[in-house]
């Protein structure tokens, strides 16, 4: 039975973090782009505090979450992401209690895992989690990952070698928090694909070491680092998933980082969404001010050109958005959803940047002035096409599902 | 709570629709176009399909509740097959729905059984005009109490079937507002044009221009009902119907890319093709629950489900154009010649700036 | 010393053309719109004998004609074709005196061929000529060609077998007058590329038949047919080029047909630009006609939303039209323009599709009647973005020109 | 007759303009955007070139002729380099080139030698005010004569160096029309903001408000030409400073994709990134020649010389921001770290719709 009416649980949490949103973030967000790499310890602080309240909810495996049963969770994340980014994109990247690399243990991982990696979630401090993914040589193409993982038997020890780049809030999980990353490595360099695992990293694990911080376009309140591995040692049950995984040729490694993007490319939908959103409406706002508003139902031959362009921002942003909540409904409700995955995560790259660039365009002068936040979403929006899969990769994505090619099929 | 499955009693009937549409209206579509005529019998196949019959209720003589959400999903499928096929198997519906929607209780029973009743019967609603900027909430049309009776004065254009229509629903201005007005056929002062109308595509469909010089009908054959509910109705169908058309270009392209070898490899395994399908299945899947979410504002009373609908038709409107232009260019030259369909849903594609008013849920 | 100054020479032509645009075009493109397959002989006759008059001046090999030196042959010609297809798409398809067949035979005949071949086109009668590429295996993949040439030593005469579709022309070029089509063969299947040909077949040699005509979308005043060739025999001297190119295993048979394209295809931008122009020129009358003016000079914020489309519509238009202009400059200043030849063609593609599109939108159900021609114009544009290359290939030509890559390290 | 080549002379000029901005400039635009300084001696050697020396005739200290074409091709290399030392080293044109096309011979004779004898020297102009919709033909700042003074009043954003401004043009309304008025520096009435104003773009540039109280100045200030000359003007050179943005983001984006490997080959040999480029060159190659064409109809007086200064700053404005955020797009996550141009150029890039009167030529 077709429904768009909010579950009545969701629309309560919405509620509650839109408070967060206006109140806690948008004061400060100027303040946290203007000083890069400063942590918005205040949010965090409350974040932790309120998530652990609800149960972790924020997190983003909310399969996890005690409350929660799996019915809602990714459609209630989506929701609470969305109106976090519409706070602040940059700020909400500093989210305690799970983010990408929660997502990846708790798609992967065993029970015991599960347990061991995301109970710090739930501690009295806030604790922040990072993914490990791209390395310097390597853009999109995960199968020419270089960093190695080394069975030491004797020690019964897996010791990491390599360089990765782009980790977000890498600073934050291994610096400034009892945190951890986890880095996708291979066990058989010869093996592309099919050789890569993932493994847990703790803060504080000797060998790993943070070095280097990005200065970034836009979501400045939000680190990205690279991460050096020099011999780095983590115990054996620290690869993700069963004992098998080690020894199974099958590319079961590389499926777990697919299974994690199927659920996590949504969630970065949800935020491109907010963003937009949050774009859409203080356009709006501004140009009510000066006596523009907006008239619907016109045929488009009586529009002003601003009319047209507000209402094709509005038409590509809700279908978005429905784009990005089927997706994730199909997550709680244990459908296959990687082409929806993927399409939510296309779509919403694409609208959030038009949307951004044309609301600046529309203000002129004072669109492009740092007196407005128009001119930061500009600047935060790009990001949702390039991570967790550029637009170009996701398109790649959903051609190969619906064309029915394989990745040697359609390069 | 949020779901984006059909029930399954839609997906029963979406079953039913599209094996008729993909299958009876897909085959007869090239020739009803060449040929200017859907053949009557395809047509009664269709309405025996009983989509509209499903929407009125046993006390006029169907079988179910309207539901939009229902009336889109079918429309996508019939539009899917043929857009000539679907709106013309939908045609009573123009002159039924509105009244089921927005007429009294005497005009239901009067009009409802009677076209529910039987086989196909033309029954029409003449709502387009010739203007470039036609806006259907500021219609040249008008109607003008005098006594007992309202004068119609005005042209439109695009009427279908208006030649052997039993009866049609007039829309006209009346008092600032759109109103609606029910005319029998062959009432004085209704000029139906002597030749058929010729437009850039849907040419299987009789559409004629209808002239209303001085036409008298009694106050009682105005629907009491204000027209945002029709037109509301009349945008999501017609948006649904671009998402059809829209669906069949893709699909049809998808399988000919796929099909096709080109330098080595099939068409469809070149990065520029494939990522051009996969732009058109994103953008037909977003549009598609835009106008779903219309529907069910509709069905749902919500206040802003105009202002839904009318973002739906907006989108599809594009949609039906990029899609169906690119299905038109990933065939190339074969595109382009009238044996392969999709020369013809770009022509249907570009018009549906122009075809609210044809359709109805 | 850069100048936009249209030559005197050419506009006196220009004006001349235009008289015939308006009397002999307008006034019976719908009839021949509506009436497929008929010739337009009328036009046909009196662009014979003009032509004649002016010395072989529509043909598409202006090099070749008498009066007219290289230096503004090219340009002369695309101005001449952008006016003819502003009357006309599908009319102007069928101006006797030379077309593609006869550009082939001008960039890769000898002298003795191109006067055998191209004097037919200044006699008594119309001629015309018809380029034979594409075969129902291969559309754009010219190496593909299975159509075969087989030297008969005894009778020193080429066997030609295979069949070819849509040929455009190819039914006036062989059945109502005494011209010829140029057949791309292969004298060694295996060598692909290499072992392409160009082979002139004459009207009425046996073996060579026209197998069917389409009914098409648009520009249906022009008929494109199938031609089927069984055992076609043609004389030794009808391969294009020196004896040697028979022997040469290198690709300068494709290379030829390389370099009829860098020549045709800003013509064929040109007929879009033609098209595009008219459709803006008509689109502006009806819209003034209902009292609706373009200004100029406004902020994009103070514009209606058809004076932001209109005023698009002209940023399109213009700059696509010296795009074409520049590339048959270069052309007749002998400086190599494969480069702006395909990008003068990817760029009207696309500007005569998007200016047919919306005009056709923005006249909302009046546009979309066949009264008026912006439907017609809609359906006959976008063969421009179809033959001569697609819009695809034409941009991998751009992209492989960019890049240096040759065409097996860009696919 | 029809030429797209540059003369002999210009070619000489373009080289010297581009070794200037493609080394120097280009070098020195991170830090200076990061920093939000240019450096003094990078703006004097950009000066050196003579670019505006070179387009003020020998009687006013110059020794050349002003010509637009040739000045839209020193824009264009300029910002090929960097959009603010562009501008920066322009900057002297902002004031000398108003009085150079609109002035009366005492105002050239008074201003243009001092101007371009020395080094180079802040001289700027106020055109632009804060609303969304700001339209130079229709100004909020307005002029009205007072005895033989006329008294300025309004508020001007965007000036560039107006701190140090020796003197500057400030555009004001007069009986319905945009004129130029020269203000000295320290005019009393004349307000410059505290503290420089905030952009996405440009902070290598100080910009100030400027807000002008009463601000008296002598008839003998107002430039007695009309302002469409300094609009055109400006439309064209801005615009040629779009299509430099985004040539400069192809060619970085172009190099990168041909040097960096993706799934075992160039990325560049991606269909979708190589008809990305493709589409890139060709648009910037088409808006050039219409740029090209504005300039040429302002050297040769045509009649319809302003619509086509505006066209192509309309072409300018969508090319440069297409190309930079394409061009962002093709480097991924490189493009999104300040360490690469092309974020600045997608930042600049956004801000030609704001930047008329920023430059002339």
């Amino acid at each position: 039975m077709i429904d768009f009416e909010i579950p009545e649980k969701i629309a309560g949490i919405r509620t509650v973090v839109e408070t967060v949103a206006v109140n806690m973030m948008r004061p400060v967000s100027r303040y946290f782009d203007e000083n890069e790499h400063e942590v918005p310890w205040d949010y965090v602080n409350f974040m932790h505090t309120a998530t652990k309240a609800m149960g972790g909810g924020a997190s983003m495996a909310p399969g996890e979450g005690k409350k929660e049963g799996p019915r809602f969770g990714f459609q209630r994340l989506a929701v609470m992401v969305e109106v976090l980014s519409w706070g602040d994109a940059g700020i909400y990247l500093c989210t305690p209690g799970g983010m990408l690399g929660s997502a990846a243990v708790s798609a992967t991982g065993t029970p015991e895992q599960k347990e061991r990696f995301l109970k710090r979630f739930r501690g009295d401090t806030p604790v922040f989690d990072a993914m490990c993914m791209t390395e310097p040589q390597c853009g999109s193409d995960t199968s020419a990952i270089r960093a190695s993982a080394v069975l030491d038997k004797e020690k019964n020890e897996w010791v990491l070698n390599g360089e990765k780049i782009f980790v977000t809030a890498g600073h934050k999980a291994m610096l400034d928090s009892e945190g951890f990353i986890v880095v996708w490595a291979t066990i058989d360099p010869s093996a592309g694909r099919a050789g890569m695992r993932p493994f847990v990293v703790e803060a504080k694990t000797p060998g790993c070491q943070v070095s280097k911080m990005e200065h970034k376009l836009g979501i400045r309140a939000s680190d990205t680092v690279s991460i050096v591995l020099q011999d780095c040692r983590v115990p054996f049950d620290n690869i993700l998933g069963s004992a098998e995984v080690v020894t199974d040729k099958a590319t079961t490694g590389f499926k777990g980082a697919m299974a994690t993007f199927d659920a996590t490319r949504p969630i970065v939908a949800a935020q491109a969404i907010g963003l937009a959103r949050a774009t859409l409406e203080l356009l709006k706002e501004m140009l009510a001010a000066q006596g523009v508003t907006i008239r619907y139902g016109l045929p488009r031959q009586k529009m002003t050109s601003i009319e047209k362009e507000v209402i094709d921002m509005e038409v590509q942003l809700r279908s978005a958005w429905w784009l990005v909540m089927k997706a994730v409904w199909m997550m709680d409700n244990g459908k296959p959803n990687s082409l929806e995955s993927s399409m939510s995560k296309v779509r919403a790259g694409d609208v959030v940047n038009r949307i951004t660039q044309k609301a600046v365009e529309i203000m002129g002068p004072v669109g492009y002035s740092r007196e407005h936040l128009l001119e930061k979403w500009f600047r935060d929006a790009k990001i949702s096409d390039i991570y967790e899969g550029t637009g170009q990769i996701n398109r790649l994505v959903v051609a190969r599902q619906i064309l029915g090619y394989r990745s040697s099929e359609l390069r | 709570m949020y779901s984006f499955e059909p029930s399954d009693e839609q997906k029963m009937l979406i079953d039913a629709v599209s094996r008729y549409a993909s299958s009876d209206l897909r085959k007869a579509a090239h020739d009803a176009e060449e040929n200017k005529e859907l053949p009557p019998k395809l047509i009664s196949k269709g309405w025996e399909l009983g989509v509209l019959q499903a929407s009125i209720p046993e006390a006029y003589g169907g079988f179910g509740e309207r539901s939009a959400v229902t009336g889109v999903l079918a429309a996508e499928e019939m539009a899917y097959g043929d857009l000539a096929g679907a709106l013309a198997v939908g045609l009573p519906g123009l002159f039924a729905l509105p009244i089921l929607l927005t007429g009294s209780e005497e005009q239901k029973k009067e009009y409802l059984p009677a076209i529910i009743a039987g086989d196909w019967t033309p029954y029409t609603a003449a709502l387009i005009e010739a203007s470039f900027d036609f806006d259907p909430n500021d219609l040249k049309t008008t109607a003008k109490a005098e006594g007992s009776d309202y004068i119609l004065e005005g042209e439109k254009i695009l009427v279908p079937f208006a030649n052997q229509a039993k009866a049609m629903i007039v829309y006209a201005k009346l008092k600032k507002e759109t109103r609606a007005f029910i005319v029998p056929g062959g009432s004085p002062g209704v000029k139906v044009g002597e030749a058929r109308e010729k437009y850039l595509g849907l040419n299987a469909i009789p559409f004629f221009k209808v002239t209303l010089e001085g036409v008298k009908v009694p106050k009682t054959s105005l629907l009491p009902g204000g027209f945002s509910p029709v037109l509301d109705s009349s945008r999501v169908a017609v948006a649904a119907m671009a998402v059809g058309v829209a669906r069949a270009a893709f699909d049809y392209s998808r399988d000919y890319a796929k099909d096709r070898d080109v330098f080595g490899m099939k068409v469809a395994q070149k990065q520029a093709i494939a990522f051009m399908l996969a732009e058109m299945v994103t953008e037909i899947e977003a549009i598609r629950l835009l106008v779903w979410e219309g529907a069910w504002a509709i069905d749902n009373q919500k206040e802003d489900a105009g202002q839904k609908a009318y973002l739906a038709l907006s989108g599809a409107i594009d949609l039906a154009m990029m899609v169906t232009d690119r299905a038109v260019q990933i065939l190339g030259g074969h595109g382009y010649i009238r044996e392969h369909p999709v020369e013809l849903w770009m022509r249907n594609g570009r018009g549906f700036t122009a075809f609210t008013g044809l359709a109805m849920v």
